[in-house]
Formats: C-alpha cells, structure tokens, sequence
C-alpha cells in the first residue's frame, strides 16, 4: 500500500496529474498503512477495555466526518460555483442536452459494475466515475459505498487528469473530418440579469426534479449567484479560495485515509480502475454522438467535438474540444462553444448522482 | 441485470428530462429578457450581430476577417486568444460599469466597514 | 416562500440590503423550501424506520448547530472587533450614555411584543431588532425563540439597511434648527495605551455585571485588543476576513434555512416585522431625547444628532448622523463624535442582549 | 404586562449602570494615564490643543478655518474628507512609529517565520 | 487570576512574548476567570436540574474539543511543515543527532518532575517543556494531563520567547573560545528530489518506530511535502496562513481558558514553572555538549554552538547561535548549520512526545 | 524514581535511535541520488564545488573570499546577509525554474480554474 501510495505521489508530482487532490489523497494513504500508527478514517474513539478510559479517535477520523456526513463536497461545489461562468451555457441552452448525453458513462457503466457483480451500491458509486467530478464522485460514494472511497477518488482524479489522452482518438474515430472543421456561430451576449436568475432557476428545477441533488446543486448556484450578483465578492473571493482549500486538504487526506489495505488491495480495485476507464470512454462518445445528431439537425451548425465537452472535468475536456478542432481548422476557435456543454455536464452528473442516491441507497 | 437496466433507463431519462427542461426555461428566460430589453437599446445589438453585413451567413467573425490570413498566423492569433481568455470566453464583452443602487457614500460604507455583520 | 425569497435576492442584490447577509440568508430560505430536499436547519439524522439505518442530517442541519450552539455570533463579533476603531469613545467617554440610550427601543417593543401575545423569549428576541446589531440579534434568538430566527434576522438586517431612510425624518421631528446646526469641539487624541486597555476594562466590567453578554462583548474586545496591540496582525487580518467570511456565509445560509414555510408563513412574521421597525424608530428617537437632554446639560456644546447613532448599525447610523447635520450647516463635521455613539450602541445592545438572555432563559 | 414593565425597567437599569459605569472608568483611565504622560511631552499637547490661538473657546478648527470661504466649498471638502476618512476618523493623527521592543533581527524573527507556534 | 492574565497581556503586547500565542492564551485566562461568565474550556453542555431544558456547552467549550481531540496541534503543524525548509537538515544530516541530544532536557526534566511528587502523565507533559515546541507540548499535554495545559503552555511559550536571554550564557560556559570561532564548511546544495523524497521518508521512519508521534510528524511532512512538491501553492499557501491563523486563535483562547484559578493557583503552577527552565537550561547543554564530542570527533570541523539549536524554537534558537558565534569571529556565518539541528528538534521533540504518550498514556 | 530513569533511558535511547536512522537514511539517500545525478550534468557541479581553487580544502567560500577584508566589514555584509536570508539560508542556490510537466495549455488550465476540484 505505501508504495502504492508513493506512486501516486509521483503521478501527483511528477506527472502532475491532479496534485491539488491526488496530492493529499496519496499521503492520507500513506498514513493509513502504517502499521500501529492508526491514522486511518475508520480510528473512532473508544473505550479502552482493560483501563476503561475513554480514547479520542485519530484526526483523521475527526476530519473524516466531513466526508462521512456529506459536508465537505457541498462545499467544495460553492467554491467551484464562485469560479464557474455559465455565460456560454446560458446563450446556448442547446448544450444541456450535450451535458446530459454525456451522463451516458455513468449509467453505462452502472450496468457494467453489476454484471461483474458489484451490488447497486457499489456499482452506482463505480459508475459516476464517468461524471468526472471529483466532489460528486466523492458525495455519492460516501453514501452509498464508503469502503469503496480511496479507489473511486483515485480513479476519478486519475482519470480527470488522463482526459488529454482519453479523448481525442474516441473524438476523431467517431466524427468526420468535415464534421470536426464545423467553425460555429459567435454566442450571443449574456446579460447580468440573466446570469443571475440561471443560478435561482437551476437550483428551483433540479431540487424539484431531484431533491438529493439539491445539496450538490444548490450550494454551486449559491456561489455563482455569489460570484455573478457582485455584491458579496468578499465572501465570493473566501469561499472559493480558503474554504475551498482548507476543505480539499482535509476531503483529500481523509478521502485517501479510508484506503487501508485490507478496502484497497482487493480485486474490486482492479475492476473499479477498469470501469472507470470504460466509465470515461463511453460518457465521451455519447456525447460525441448527440453531438452527431445535433450537427445534422442544425443542418452542419453545430461542431460534434465539442459533445465531448459534457463530461465535465471543467475546463480541461473543454480545452481538448478546442484542440482537437483547432487541428483540422486552425482557424476554428471551439473553445467557448464547448464550455457549454462543459458546465452543463456539472450539472448534468449532479443530476445523475441525485437519481442514483435516490435508487440505491 | 434488468434492474440495472432499469435503473439505466430511469437515470437517463431522468438526466434528460432534467436538462431539457432546463434547456427549455433558459431559453424562455432569454427569449423574455430580450424582448424586455430590446425596445430600450435597439443601436448596440445591431452592429454587434452584423460585424460584416455583406457576407450573408458568415460562419463566424473569426472566420471572416481572416480571408487572405495565412493559416499559421491566424492559429498563433486564435490561439493566443484562447489562451488569455481562459475559462472565461465571454470577459470582454460582459464587462459592464456595475450599476450604482446606492448613492457613493452609502457604497463607500459597505466595502470598508462592520456594517453587515 | 420560495417567491418571498426571491423578494430578497432581488432587494440583496438589486437594492443593496446588506447583501453580505441578506443574500445568503435568502437562498437558504430557497433551499429550505423545496420540498423533499430536505434542506433545512432542523433536517436532523435519525433512523430509518423501514431498514434501520442510520440516516445523515442535510448539509444545512450540521452548518446550523454553530448558530445553535451560539458559536458563529460571538466569532464574527471577533472580526468586528479587529475592524472597529473604539478612539472617539475613549476620546469621549459620555457618548456611552447615548449609546444606552438607544437601548430603549429593545425594551420599549418588548413591553409592545408582550402585549401583542408573544411570549417573554419570543418579545425579547424580537425586542432585540431594535439593537440594530445582526449578530447580537441571531445570538439572542438562538437561545430564546430559535423559531423566529428568520424572521428576526432578516428583520433585522433590512431595516439596518434602511437607516438612511429610517431615521432623518425622526431626527428633524425631534430637534431644532439651532441644535442641529452645533458645532462639536475636536475630540482629544487617544493613546495607545488606552486603546490597549480598554477592552480588557470592557470585557472585565461588562462580564462582571452582565455574565450573558460576556461571548459577545469577550470575543468583541478580543479582536479589538488583537487589533490595537499591534503584535498579531497576522492573526487580526485572518479574523476580520478569511475567518469572518466563511462564517458569515454558514451564518446566513443556516439561518435562512430555518424559515420554513410552517414557521415563516404565520402572522407573527408580520408582527415581528412590524414591531422591529418600531424598535428602530423608538431606539433612534430614544439616542435623540437623550442627546437633546446632554445638549442643554452641556449649555449647547453637543449636537444631538449623534445621539441616533447610538443604535449601532456602525458606521451607517453615524454617517446619517453626519449627513443630517451637514445639511444644517456644511460645515459642520459630526461623522467622528457620531462614531462614539455608534460603537457604544454595540456595546449597549449586547449587554441588552445579556439583560434579556439571563431572564427570560 | 406587569413582567414586561420590570424587565423594561431591570434592563434600561443594567445598560445605563453598566454603561455609566465604564463612561466612568474610560474617563478616569483617560485622567490618570494624562498625567502620567504629560510630565514627559509638555511640548506636543500643547500646540495641539491650541491650533488657533487668538480665538478663545474656538468651536472647532474646522469651522474656524473656513472663515471668508464660501459654504459649498467648504462642504464639497469636508465630504471629501469625510469620505476618505470612512470608520477610522483618528487615522492621522494615531499613526506612531511602533516601539521596537526587541532586536532588530529578534523583531525580524516573529515576523517572518514559524516560531511561535 | 484576573492579574496574572494582564501581566501575560502586558509581556505579549508590551514585551513581545510570542504574542501569537501569548497574547489569545492569556484573554482566554481573563475569560475563563471571570465569575459567573462561565466561560472556560470545561463548561460542557448540560441538563438544567429545575427546567429539565437542555443548556448548550459555553463557546469556549465547543471551540476547546479542538484542543482535547488533538486536532489542532497536528494541524498547526501541517502550516509549520509549509513553512520549514529542512534543507540545511539534509545537506548534513548529521544535525540529527544534535537534534536528538537536545531533547535530554525533557528525560532530565521528566525524572526531576517525578522526584518532586508529579505523576508520570504530569511529568511527561512538563518535560515536553524542554521540546521547545508549542503545538507538541500542547499535544501530548492535551493527552496526559489536561489540568496543566494553561500552567505549560505559558511556561512553553515564555521560555521560548526568552530563548535569546537563556541561552547564551550557558553556551559560553560550556564552550572554549577557540570552539566558538570555528568556521564551518558551506554546505552542499540540495537537490529538488531529495527535498521531495525527505518528508516521505521522516514519515515513515517515524511512524513506524514511534506511532504515537504520527499525527505530529505525519502533519508537519504533509505541509512540507505540499511546499517542497511546488504544485500545490494554492493549499500550502492556506495552510501556513489563514488555516493556522484560525486555529492558532482558536487553541491559544481555548487553552488559556483551561487556566481557572483552582487550577492554576496551586503550587503545582510554580514548579512547572522551574522545571520549565530547567528543561530548557538542560536541553541547551546537551545539545552543546554532544556538540563538543562532535568536535573532536570531526577534528574541529563543527562548531559546538549549533548544538544549542537542538531545542527547535525555530529559527530564534538557530539565530542565537548565529549571534553568540559572531561574537567570536564576526566573519562567521553559522546561521545556515544551525538551522539543522533546529530543525531536527522539531522531529526529535515530536518523537520524543511520541514515547511519552506511548509510556504514560 | 526507578520508573522515571527507565523512562528516561528508553526515551533517549528511542530518540537517538529514530534520529540515527534517519540520519542513516538521508546520508544514503543523498549519496544514491548524487551517484545518479551527476554523470547526468557534470559540469554545474564542478564549477561550483569548486569556487576557489587554488586554495585545497578551502574551509568556506566566505572565509575564503574575505581575506584582506576588515572584519567589520565582512561581519556588516555577513549580518545583512543573515537578515535577508532569514529562516530560508539556501535560497539562492535552490532557485531553479519549474520543470514544466505539462504543456503550457494544459498548466495554465491547472493555474486558473476549477478543474482539480
Ligand atoms: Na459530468
Ligand atoms: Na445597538
Ligand atoms: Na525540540
């Protein structure tokens, strides 16, 4: 386990996949694996049976709480709120239906993990890999499957930080060469009122739809009507830079803590790693593919990469929809296009993590 | 096996029934906006949606101005472009004077003090 | 509910009511009223009657028990006490009496809250609007009436909001041209080492005589000795923003989230309204009468308008103070004596606060 | 009601009691801490106090200085002052070199590194 | 009580001893010692006996779980760790070992402690005195004898401000003129990779000797790990600043509230306060002496006034032996050799509480 | 008492224990990563092992380099150093530009936004 551990400290450092969780993760880990030490999520407080003193339980089960109530990723997600434009989403609404195609992966893959015989749970937790959100992987595995916490994180992060290499061949095998020198239309201008009814609607709708969702969803829609009202930057500039990563050290170490050898040194891990993988592969060509479909009902308008985009891992899958459109087109300039779809895939996986909670737990 | 279809049919339709909706109510709190708005600033939305009047359909702006641009040189612009702007495509246009609701004292008083709390 | 929150989004942020506070206040009321979400303040864990399990309270419910447990009012007195400059009132030490004055209006709605059918706990909280002091608010409806917390609070936040508009016309009504038109003497300058010892003379008597008031006023005075020593600057700055912030933002959306429809929806919200704008007025007016009293007491050298800032509302009570005056005279500089009040009035409600926590608990 | 009017009464008893009782202690901490200081800077006071000699009991020097110009000037400057001043009106004249109470590579210490905690 | 607290007050503010810390501990003393108020570490929440109503725990109380879970020294030290470059500790790792000499003044003090009538858990937690560190005094003191924490904490916190004056005169006795003039060698550039791998390693050597010590080392490498690794600034940023700031607010408050008088007025309080000079006194000579047998050892390469560095109260114990050594020779730049063994007593104090919790817990 | 020296002796002797591991450790750290770095940039090294040459065994560039200078002046120079250096002695030599793991698009989106979270 600790050398696994140092692996995924160099991934971290080295390679630099991820560092701001991946980091943590891999030395909450580390901790964990130490023999004695105790320094794991799961060190409760107890009685001691032969003094019958009470013993406090380790910090990192004190800051696994967290986690453990479901308090940490809200919170993370009001940060992120704080930083996120929807301005391109709200000037082409159209990019939700590329958001929720790419939820495809998760779902996809849920039937995946239950065949290998995960239960509901497990593979609920296993499937919203594919979201590719770090916070929303993390609040549906620690109510539905928290032994699985350590693998999960892992594999979602990991793979947040591989989307450069993921992508692009599932995007040029799936698209035309035509399809992918689609230049699209300038987005309209958004309107400040508009960027701040967004927030308000967004979190009436889906709370409605998909109440637990509502803990996700609505704290991001507070921080961005925090961050687009501009009247709160005070608390706007806090929430997404102190808070923010006072909670992603303690989410990170904890996260990681909870891999103790006995949870991680399982085959499971091995088949969660291989799912996450298909979760993300999949979760990209639905979105490439409605993004298909949508090009022949715009009548060629519409540039198919940018579907990719629906997964999340804000703004990187973005950032590949550009790249890989810029190389047949270099004059095409996708990127605020995809951006889109992109925060619709926030939402969209939010989304699908309120319908799974609601099922499995 | 069937449950974990079903549950995949629910989930996506779910998912979609989610987002359309959304989808819907954006673009029906743009429509409303717009028509609101219109009447007030007819001048600035028409040079805006017309930067090249001439090339009906033009794909885009980009696009447009850079007929008889070396491909390379354009890439390097676009890209230049899309580096500066970050996640944040839309900076420029949005930038806006930020309406003043309370007279400057009153504001003053807000950014320095105890005030709010 | 959901539309009266919307009503106070829209004055947080299109009108400017302290929307520090008011606009999370009003998005955890949103929150609170979706129905099934679930995410309100008392969404406490339980067990589940079918299967037995242990079930999570919502995000909002564990945010909430820093407003229950009284922690987060006397925190952001922290904050406040490394922002506030006590100079003009050591300077001028009688403006302590103005700013008990104020008090009046605290006591004068109890009396007027008792009378419309409130109980003592619930007419002292609402009694305490009148302090013009938020967290001195929360922190005395969090130990009486947790019931009323948001009615109270955003009560008490908007007509902070509204002092500007509030108090001229009752500070004309109540004084003359020639009172108006005074001209305060400088004010001496004040010494270091004064402005070191006052909050330790401050928390030690307030603490003494009025044990309740003591987390308010100790972690008020702290911060203020943490600011003037001059030697933990680090730790001053962290408290008056990072600290606060984060807090503020719990605070708000916490509270908002208990004004459920059941609780909020009831003619006592009314009544609470309407008795906490009395609260202000008689406070304002009660700062007034008394400075008038100081005024002829002083043959003329004090300008009663300061008086009114003795509701706290800091700094904007004493720049209405300055404001009137200056239409007297545009010569006339108030704003510095109007500041001694001001602060005092702080001091002054939460030792109301004390007064009304120690005998109605 | 009866109630109400005791805890009215108990309560503006207990603020103004308290409150008069620290207006007491703030003066007589004002008095003593004069005279201790005083011996030590007589010079300082001194001019302070007196801004304006010939005019005996001068309101304020603000109004005595402005004698000869007109009312909105006057004004236009005080709200400037009084808008840069904000919650802090001492701020001038409390600026004071801090004491170095330690060395100065003591001082330099506490500032910069992790030693206190 | 009240006195003794504004005495504290006046060496932070007036003195400047250690203000950070000083200063919170002793208000929270004045808080803690006002009657009535009721504002101590130790007011738990409670069941009123008359009412049957259930009464919240007093503020201090809440944020004292911090202290008496252990959660705040180790969090401390994870900004510590953000701040410490252990550098000059691996260009010669030979200042380990008179890292680890300094710390004979916690044994010797630990035997002298258990002569005078102190029960082991008391003992331990004076000796930890002589470790020069705050956050590991409070920590292991924390776990063996609560009672003291206030008495030790200040006698900690003091003696380190007062490093400059104890010092000195002992490394003087101990020390030839022609020791203290060595000039040693520059020390070798450290490369980026070993910076790297260091905080790893100290972790698990560590832990796995000594697990108790875990959660204190474990920490301070996880902060160093996030400065050395360069790509987590935005969380190692946080940690060092406003995340410490908040904590150090929250422990110094808290732990000077544990200081009731039947507490702290007891003889116990003075011979803490002895024996923590002592501890102090005896740690300084050790380091310096094993200092002198590396002397001859290394054929007067190394100068034994780095030696006294040992006792960490980084970097102030590190600057007197840049300090007394320039005296000597005022072409002599120690300040860089010292800053290893002060380093390594931060290591070698953190396993030293490591064993005395393990013996005495 | 007895209880107390045995505590004593295992505390010394843990302490000592642990810290000559560690030493052990980053010794052998220190020579293995050395043993493969250097055949990688031999140059770099040498010339800065190596700053005064014709002295052998030079005990310390500083002493080195200050012969025939004043002793007040080397001890000014020495202290300002000591003041600027503060808790960080190595700063200097340690500064290296960043390697860049990434290419500049994808380290820039690291920097500016929400993805790692
Ligand atoms: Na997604
Ligand atoms: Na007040
Ligand atoms: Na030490």
């Amino acid at each position: 386990m600790i050398a696994i551990a140092c692996v995924l400290i160099y991934l971290a450092i080295g390679r630099g996949f991820e560092p701001l969780l991946l980091l943590p993760i891999a030395f909450g880990m580390l901790l964990a694996n130490i023999p004695v030490a105790n320094l794991n999520s799961y060190a409760a407080p107890y009685i001691d049976p032969v003094t019958g003193k009470e013993m406090a339980g380790s910090l990192i089960y004190y800051l696994y709480q967290g986690v453990k109530l479901g308090i940490y990723p809200p919170l993370i997600f009001l940060g992120i709120g704080c930083m996120t434009d929807f301005g391109p989403l709200i000037a082409n609404p159209k990019s939700f239906l590329l958001g929720a195609a790419a939820q495809g992966g998760i779902f996809f893959t849920f039937i995946g993990a239950t065949m290998l015989g995960f239960t509901p749970q497990e593979a609920g937790s296993i499937g919203i890999i594919g979201g590719a959100d770090g916070p929303t992987a993390i609040f549906v595995t620690s109510k539905l499957a928290p032994d699985l916490l350590g693998a999960i994180a892992i594999a979602a992060y990991s793979y947040m930080a591989l989307v450069p290499i993921i992508q692009p061949p599932i995007m040029k095998l799936l698209t035309t060469k035509k399809e992918r020198a689609v230049v699209m239309e300038t987005l309209r201008p958004v309107s400040k009122i508009e960027k701040i009814v967004f927030p308000i609607m967004v979190t009436l709708i889906v709370s409605f739809l998909v109440p637990d969702a509502a803990p996700l969803v609505g704290m991001l829609m507070l921080g961005n009507l925090m961050r687009e009202s501009g009247v709160v930057e005070r608390l706007s500039k806090t929430a997404q830079n102190e808070l923010m990563n006072i909670i992603t050290i303690f989410l990170g170490v904890t996260v990681g803590a909870t891999a103790t050898a006995e949870r991680f040194l399982d085959p499971k891990t091995l088949k969660i790693i291989a799912l996450g993988l298909i979760a993300f592969c999949v979760g990209t060509a639905c979105g490439v593919l409605l993004g298909k479909l949508m090009y022949v009902l715009s009548k060629g308008k519409l540039n198919p990469l940018i579907g990719s985009a629906g997964v999340s891992a804000v703004p990187m899958a973005a950032r590949v929809s550009q790249k890989v459109g810029q190389k047949e087109n270099p004059a095409n300039f996708l990127l605020m296009h995809a951006m889109g779809p992109n925060v619709a895939g926030v939402i969209g996986s939010a989304v699908a993590a309120g319908v799974l909670i609601n099922i499995c737990k | 096996m069937d449950f974990a279809i079903l549950v995949t049919i629910t989930g996506m339709v779910v998912v979609f029934a989610a987002l359309i909706f959304l989808t819907f109510c954006i673009w029906l709190m743009g429509k409303l906006l717009s028509s609101f708005t219109k009447p007030k600033q007819p001048a600035a939305p028409k040079t805006e949606a017309k930067p090249a009047a001439p090339a009906p359909k033009a794909p885009a702006p980009v696009a447009n101005a850079t007929a008889g641009i070396p491909g390379e040189v354009v890439a390097a612009i676009s890209a230049a472009v899309a580096s500066m702007m970050g996640g944040k495509p839309f900076a420029v246009r949005s930038i806006k004077r930020k309406k003043q609701t309370r007279p400057a004292w009153g504001a003053a008083g807000i950014v320095e003090n105890t005030r709010p709390f």
